[in-house]
């Protein structure tokens, strides 16, 4: 285990230089948005927060992270901040593959195929779509949380954003819940699946097992929405021991903390989904990457909606 | 008995037949009142007819319920009504009028003699609710063997309309195409004995109640134990083995405000123990333990039964269970925190018991103008000096109808209702206290 | 033969049978023709009849009809077991006009049909029948014994359960003696403030029901009283007070005593000294006592700011105050610890006994709610007061307990959970710690580390003891507990009632219980005594023991043998002109049970309705059919 | 004298209190548990009705067993219980004095749901008899 | 031997809500907590319920092992809110760490 105080530094002094907790230039993250053919007027703008973006240089450093956690190198950690290497900022951009963050990127344009088939009424606009400090709230740095946010706020406020349309559950429980708590700014925020019409499906019935994230189906309450999704589309949730308010973690969210710690609730959670046999979907970007890591076949909930339009 | 053929004025009705009822009604006739007794089920006997043996004295519910049914079936002043739905309660012109239907057994009461012969000409086997889901009656049956009365009652949702029944019956009892009774009571007062329902432990998916084959509830259990039981004997539902250990899960629906059930059910610690020390006779050999927060043995030698149980080798474990699960072999896991430094624990057992808390079995909403307190009990305004009131003159309440209570501690309520009523009536009209009096 | 000694009846015993087919359950297992036969040719038998169903009213009109045309004069039925019909059967004869005593039952169905098969069955069903028939033959009728009752109750304590009795029976119309040691009413629950968990002013409580109670002219109310002699049985008591004058002066208006209760009025021509009272009930109400810690337990007398529950509870009361810090006897409180269980759940080998020998192994029921309720108080008027509450269970069973167990740790009550076998230590604290004292514990809940709290008041939660009523248990002949506590017949069957008949039991005198327990145990030992009170007479059983004065020698073996003292005595009689001893029986104390016919020398005493030669003639029977 | 009374009959008696052991029996009836026919079963208020006489005079007449099934401790009568206890002791003297084996008297205490007590007190004295029939 | 001081429930209510001492020490949230370790989060439930702050401090990252999944929150029996109260004392902490 590494000692909290060194990340929680690290990523609080990242987030206040670059407004990005690994350092890495925000035109760097996000590229994804470049091939999807999006307009920059709508009704309400899809905002990612980067953490889809995020998940392949999370993992690369956790791969570093998680090779010498509980040995005496871990306590160089504390000097992370001066010496950016693979932790953070450009050595991290450098070092993490391609095909990696190709990988997530496919994910957020089939996001935006499915709210298109759903004729929603969405922009986009890459330069507002920030990073919603969330990891900062999570790890207790709530003066470090809370400048953050008040800076993004302010600034979609500025632009004259209402409504937002969010595609993971952390960026969504920092806006729904903890933004108007601590900026005192209200958006109208809607996760993508709660917007999605998608009629029939191309006629194929499938069982997936869906794996609940505790924001999605403690805080938020909203396990049921994209069961209801893939219901549409001829896709049928298999029962999955734990789920909605009582799902159980992915253990991604010690990934920092503890590697191996988020290997050993990962794994505990993987045993349970395995058991329905059925292919594994997730629906937040820690989730699948953690889920992933432990050397499991996982999709996302978006692409194996895309699949059956 | 049922009888329709009766006076539908009495001096008192009993709302429920349980062992707060009954006693209630044997007080109200005893002083000399006419009584009806409205239950729900086809037999009065209400919850502790289907218990097994009773603490702190270990003596047998049959033994101590059986004589009070009879007495109150024998009863000259009281009428039984069974298998009726209450559909309104209410006071008018300083009386109590109660409009009742009654469901149709597919039976007639008045001819059935209790033969059994439809029972045993009935080719449909279904689950016996009586013995816990584990074993089978039939589609038209007695409902248990010292049901009071000894009617038969057709399930419509299994009878295939075969006529074997028909056929079978001594008396041409069996009426398939028996309708609800609707009819009217009318009364000086009213006693509400309704008594209580388990928790509906669904509300705790944690607890895998249906997932994990060995977790069985604690009526479960007293089937078991009970020397009527589906099998004789104690043994697990999924294979058949006879258990070597055996958990009890305490507060299973009771201070748990996660389930909106915040108070204590006040029963569960001690029919745990009680069952506890029933299984260590059945099998000797077995391991017993009880996961608890607090063991609650209040009442008079209720301590010394705990203590009793403590030196008997039952192993009594200060944690609240958080969870379970099935484990190998039929093994029931249960996950808990080992407060004195083991810290989390994870225990297999081969069968374990959820002690169910107590929910109220009548909600008066649209029946009765009758109000109930955050827990769902009815309220009483003056707990103290008139426990057995209601927020209605002239209506009463005792038992679990009004929070959880033991045996012990519901007949005395019973009681109390019976003397609240009796004395109501006195001062409301002087005539029937009198001709009470004379009875 | 024993047969011999009993007297021939007369008339002669004309005998009906009747035999049930149950619908088959009873007529598929044996040939009930052969029953009837064999029984048609029974001495004293008259006519045996077959019905399908003889519990029907068809079955029920053929034996009315044989009776009333005098066909027969005794009635068998074999049929099911006697619980389920016995009384159906009686109850037609009886309508027939005749005495349902008459009455014999055999029992053909769980005891034959259901358990064996064929000729055996058959068989034994014949036999049964041939019984019953050999003791119809020789039954007798029989009335019920109605014992003249006075309608008049004596209830004897005056705390919450005996003015509640007394109050619950003057309102059903039945005069009541309320009688009381003390000069006030109220007893313990006087003694309290405010009654947890609804707040109730205990005043309050105590004022209402004294006022019920002395408002009531059926009610005499005598405090200062105590019985000193009891006599007489079920229905008919008589009890002995004797009164002690008023000490200082008398008051002529109820007087409402904080912690003492209400004094009655005393009017001019008040009773003193001895009187009696005829009554037909008696309610025992007599209450508990608080437990007193031994000198030296948790320090209790030892160091005075260590005191017991209710010495707390009185201390608020008196000097209500609400400030930042909770002020005892002057002192301002900063910390008080509770320590739960004092003179409650005591352990062998744990706990040492008291002076006597005894142990209070129960629980005391009562104290963990009333020390939550202490405790959240002082929380809520002193918020610079911490509360440390140090338990073994929690156990706030009762409606709106838990909620404020829940509400107590809101309000800041810390708890601490220690074992019983590894109890707190109170010391004093070093002179430089600045509390007063300090209570040592093994806290179970941060995982059996030992944690000291600082405190300047240690609050014992001290249990209840059953009042010394041993002058009541002698002359009533009242059975005690382990726990010394009263001891009811059955917690269930009979949970307020005494064995000897007549005789009730309400509230703690019996066990511990709170306001509202006591209440009910109150009402529903008053609705015992209404019921039995309520016609002016009791009527019992008429199975009782008889002497047969003729036979009877007065060896006094049966009064001897006799499990219900007061039932058999030797009384002397004129026989002959000579003034003898002979055995008499008090049918309203009879118990049944026979004990005294075992052992007559004479064979002079018999239980009617169930005499030694009716079970003789049918051994007689079995044998020989 | 004594061969003269030894009992030879395999008659069952079997004096069951109507509190406890009566509604026992019947109960076993109830669940169709098939039992010896030769059972006999007298329905008493309390067993402590019986003199010794009476037991040793029903063995004299043929009775083959007796079995008391009282209340045990259980007795709605105090005392009851104890006073038959020391009445059967002074019987079993008696059928020792006579030569009559004493298993064929026995005390029990049977409730109203002891199906198995019963049929096992039922069945091993119908073992005692009929091997002393022999 | 560890002495009481309930005044830190004082010092936490800045940082989180106030919920400690509605806790009976049931341990549903240990051993419903996925982490699976020792008395995690109870003790430090336990700990600030008796002021023993320095205690708390001692054992401080083990706080941060918390995933902030809320499964303890929501099977807590006596809605004592143990996860807010585990996020409250992090904040804590940092505040500390970064006094210091």
């Amino acid at each position: 285990m590494y000692h909290p105080g060194d990340i929680i530094e690290a990523i609080a002094a990242n987030l206040r230089a670059t407004r990005n907790p690994f350092g890495i230039p925000h035109f760097i993250v996000n590229r994804w948005w470049r091939e999807a053919g999006l307009t920059a007027h709508g009704d309400a703008m899809l905002f990612t927060g980067m953490m889809y973006q995020f998940v392949p240089y999370i993992e690369t450093s956790t791969t570093y992270l998680a090779k010498y956690e509980d040995t005496p190198l871990a306590a160089y950690l504390r000097y992370a901040r001066y010496a950016p290497g693979y932790l953070s900022g450009l050595g991290l951009a450098a070092i993490t593959p391609a095909r990696e963050k190709r990988r997530f990127d496919r994910i957020l344009q089939d996001i935006v195929r499915l709210l298109k088939a759903s004729e929603v009424d969405f922009y986009y606009r890459p330069e507002l779509d920030r990073y919603s400090g969330i990891l900062l709230y999570d790890l207790g740095d709530q003066e470090g949380f809370v400048r953050h946010a008040r800076w993004l706020a302010n600034r979609l406020q500025k632009a004259g954003i209402k409504k937002l349309i969010t595609v993971d559950p952390h960026t969504t429980y920092a806006l729904k819940e903890l933004f108007p708590k601590y900026t005192g700014v209200r958006f109208e925020v809607h996760p993508y699946f709660e917007l999605l019409r998608l009629g029939g499906g191309n006629g194929r019935r499938t069982t997936v097992a869906l794996h609940d994230p505790c924001f999605y189906g403690r805080y938020l309450g909203l396990s049921d929405v994209p069961a209801r999704a893939l219901a549409d589309l001829g896709i049928d949730c298999a029962p999955v021991d734990r789920s909605g308010a009582y799902t159980h973690c992915c253990g991604g969210p010690a990934e920092s903390i503890s590697p191996r710690l988020a290997g050993e609730v990962g794994q505990r959670r993987l045993d349970q989904l395995a058991q329905t046999g059925a292919p594994i979907v997730a629906m937040c970007p820690i989730c699948l990457g953690n889920l992933r890591k432990l050397g499991a076949e996982v999709r996302d909930l978006s692409s194996v909606m895309a699949e059956n339009l | 008995m049922d009888d329709h053929h009766h006076d539908r004025n009495f001096d008192a009705l009993v709302i429920g037949g349980g062992i707060a009822g009954l006693q209630a009604a044997l007080d109200l006739g005893d002083q000399g009142f006419t009584v009806a007794v409205i239950e729900r089920d086809a037999s009065v006997g209400g919850k502790m007819i289907r218990l097994s043996k009773v603490f702190p004295t270990l003596d047998c519910a049959s033994c101590i319920t059986t004589p009070k049914m009879a007495a109150a079936a024998h009863h000259d002043r009281i009428t039984l009504f069974t298998y009726c739905d209450l559909k309104s309660l209410q006071r008018q012109n300083g009386r109590v009028h109660a409009k009742v239907v009654q469901r149709p057994r597919y039976v007639n009461a008045d001819k059935c003699i209790g033969c059994r012969q439809c029972e045993y000409a009935c080719p449909v086997m279904v689950p016996d609710p009586e013995q816990g889901g584990f074993s089978a009656t039939k589609a038209i049956a007695i409902p248990f063997s010292n049901a009071i009365p000894q009617v038969a009652v057709l399930d419509p949702r299994h009878c295939m309309l075969c006529g074997r029944c028909e056929r079978a019956c001594p008396t041409g009892a069996v009426d398939y195409f028996q309708q609800p009774q609707p009819f009217s009571l009318t009364a000086g007062t009213a006693v509400v004995t309704t008594g209580f329902e388990m928790t509906a432990i669904a509300d705790k998916p944690q607890y895998g109640f249906g997932k994990v084959p060995n977790l069985i509830d604690a009526l479960q259990m007293e089937r078991l134990l009970a020397p009527h039981g589906p099998y004789n004997r104690v043994l697990r539902p999924s294979d058949g083995k006879a258990p070597d250990s055996i958990a009890y899960i305490q507060c299973a629906g009771s201070r748990d405000k996660s389930m909106g059930l915040p108070y204590c059910s006040r029963v569960c610690c001690m029919y745990a123990i009680k069952q506890a020390m029933l299984l260590s006779g059945a099998l000797p050999l077995a391991d017993i333990t009880i996961y608890y927060m607090d063991i609650r043995a209040f009442g008079k030698g209720y301590e010394q039964f705990f203590q009793n149980a403590q030196a008997m080798g039952i192993n009594f474990v200060k944690a609240k269970v958080a969870a379970v699960e099935a484990g190998p072999d039929g093994a029931v896991r249960l996950h808990y925190e080992a407060q004195d430094g083991e810290g989390v624990t994870t225990a297999d057992h081969d069968l374990a018991v959820l002690s169910l808390g107590l929910v109220p079995a009548w909600d008066p909403s649209g029946i009765c103008p009758l109000t109930t307190g955050a827990d769902r009990f009815i309220h009483t305004p003056r707990p103290k000096l008139g426990p057995v009131q209601t927020g209605l003159a002239g209506i009463f309440v005792a038992g679990a109808a009004a929070g959880p209570k033991d045996i012990v501690d519901t007949i005395a309520e019973a009681g109390n209702a019976a003397m609240a009523a009796g004395q109501y009536l006195t001062a409301m009209s002087p005539s029937a206290a009198s001709r009470a009096a004379v009875a | 033969m024993t047969q011999a000694n009993e007297k021939p009846d007369a008339p002669a015993a004309k005998i009906g049978v009747y035999i049930c087919h149950c619908g088959g359950n009873i007529s598929d297992h044996m040939d009930v023709e052969a029953v009837r036969r064999r029984a048609e040719n029974l001495p004293g038998v008259t006519v045996a009849r077959t019905n399908m169903f003889m519990c029907s009213d068809p079955g029920q009109e053929q034996i009315a009809e044989d009776l009333k045309n005098g066909t027969v004069n005794r009635v068998v039925v074999a049929s099911c077991a006697p619980s389920l019909h016995e009384a159906t059967f009686r109850g037609a004869i009886r309508r027939a006009g005749a005495n349902p005593y008459i009455y014999e039952h055999a029992n053909i169905r769980e005891q034959v049909s259901w358990v064996h098969h064929g000729e055996a069955a058959t068989e034994k069903a014949a036999v049964l029948v041939a019984a019953a028939t050999a003791k119809a033959g020789r039954l007798k009728p029989l009335t019920p014994i109605r014992v003249p009752a006075t309608r008049h109750a004596t209830v004897i304590g005056a705390g919450v359960a005996g003015l509640s009795a007394a109050r619950d029976l003057a309102a059903r119309g039945i005069a009541v003696t309320l009688v009381e040691k003390s000069d006030a009413l109220g007893g313990q629950l006087a003694a309290l403030d405010r009654i947890a968990p609804t707040g109730d002013r205990a005043a309050d409580l105590v004022n209402e029901l004294a006022a019920a109670v002395l408002g009531h002219p059926g009610i005499t109310v005598l405090t200062r009283t105590e019985v000193i002699a009891t006599d007489g049985y079920i229905g008919n008591f008589k009890l002995t007070l004797r009164r002690r004058p008023p000490e200082g002066a008398s008051t002529a208006d109820a007087r409402y005593v904080p912690f003492q209760g209400v004094r009655p009025p005393e009017p001019s021509d008040a009773p003193s000294g001895e009187l009696t009272v005829e009554t037909g009930a008696i309610i025992l109400a007599t209450g508990f006592r608080s437990y007193q810690p031994r000198p030296g337990e948790y320090g209790f007398g030892e160091f005075s700011p260590v005191i017991t529950l209710p010495a707390l509870v009185r201390k608020m009361a008196e000097r209500p105050a609400k400030g930042r810090l909770l002020q005892i006897d002057g002192r301002p409180i900063r910390s008080v610890a509770m320590i739960h269980c004092v003179g409650s759940r005591q352990i062998p080998g744990i706990h040492p006994e008291d002076e006597s020998g005894h142990l209070n192994e129960y629980c005391s029921r009562v104290c963990c709610t009333a020390t939550l309720d202490a405790a959240d108080r002082i929380r809520r008027n002193h918020p610079g007061t911490r509360v440390y509450e140090l338990y073994r269970d929690i156990r706030t069973y009762g409606r709106g307990q838990e909620e404020l167990y829940e509400q107590a740790a809101r309000d800041g009550v810390v708890f601490l959970r220690f074992e019983a076998d590894n109890a707190p230590q109170v010391t004093t604290a070093a002179p430089g710690e600045g509390f007063a004292l300090k209570v040592k514990v093994a806290d179970t809940l941060t995982f059996g580390e030992t944690l000291e709290v600082p405190a300047d008041l240690v609050v014992l939660a001290t249990g209840m003891e059953p009042n010394d009523v041993s002058d009541l248990v002698e002359m009533m002949k009242l059975p005690v507990g382990m726990d010394r506590f009263l001891l009811e017949v059955h917690p269930k069957l009979r949970p307020v009632e005494m064995p000897v008949g007549g005789i009730f039991v309400a509230g703690t005198c019996q066990a511990p219980f709170d306001v509202t327990e006591a209440c009910n145990t109150a009402g529903a030992a008053a609705v015992k005594a209404a019921a039995l009170l309520a016609d002016g007479q009791v009527e019992l059983d008429p199975f009782v023991a008889e002497v047969d004065v003729d036979r009877c020698r007065g060896t006094g073996a049966c009064v001897d043998a006799c499990l219900n003292p007061g039932a058999l005595a030797l009384v002397e009689m004129e026989v002959g002109g000579r003034t003898v001893q002979r055995a008499q029986v008090t049918p309203a104390l009879c118990l049944g049970c026979g004990a005294c016919v075992a052992v007559c020398p004479e064979n002079a005493i018999d239980v009617c309705g169930m005499t030694l030669g009716q079970y003789e003639a049918m051994v007689d029977a079995i044998l020989e059919t | 004298m004594t061969t003269a009374s030894r009992p030879k009959g395999d008659k069952i008696l079997v004096l069951a209190t109507e509190s406890c052991a009566y509604p026992g029996a019947d109960s076993v009836g109830q669940a169709h548990s098939s039992y010896p026919a030769n059972v006999y079963i007298l329905r008493v208020k309390a067993p402590a009705l019986f003199p010794e006489r009476f037991y040793l005079d029903c063995f004299d007449k043929g009775i083959g067993g007796i079995i008391v099934m009282s209340c045990g401790e259980e007795c709605p009568y105090e005392g009851a219980y104890h006073a038959l206890a020391k009445r059967l002791d002074r019987v079993y003297q008696e059928m020792k004095a006579r030569d009559i084996d004493i298993r064929r008297l026995r005390l029990t205490a049977i409730c109203t749901v002891c199906n198995r007590a019963f049929l096992n007190e039922v069945n091993q004295m119908n073992a005692v008899v009929s091997e002393l029939s022999d | 031997m560890t002495l009481l001081s309930p005044d830190f429930a004082e010092e936490l209510k800045r940082y989180s809500d106030d919920t400690a001492l509605a806790c009976f020490n049931c341990g549903t949230c240990t051993a419903i907590c996925p982490l699976i370790d020792g008395h995690f989060p109870r003790k430090m439930i336990r700990y600030v319920q008796i002021g023993a702050k320095e205690r708390i401090l001692e054992n401080a990252p083990e706080l941060w092992k918390c995933l902030h999944c809320g499964l303890c929150t929501q099977t807590c029996p006596r809605e004592a809110n143990p996860g807010e109260l585990i996020l409250g004392l992090k904040r804590l902490v940092i505040s500390h760490w970064r006094k210091a």
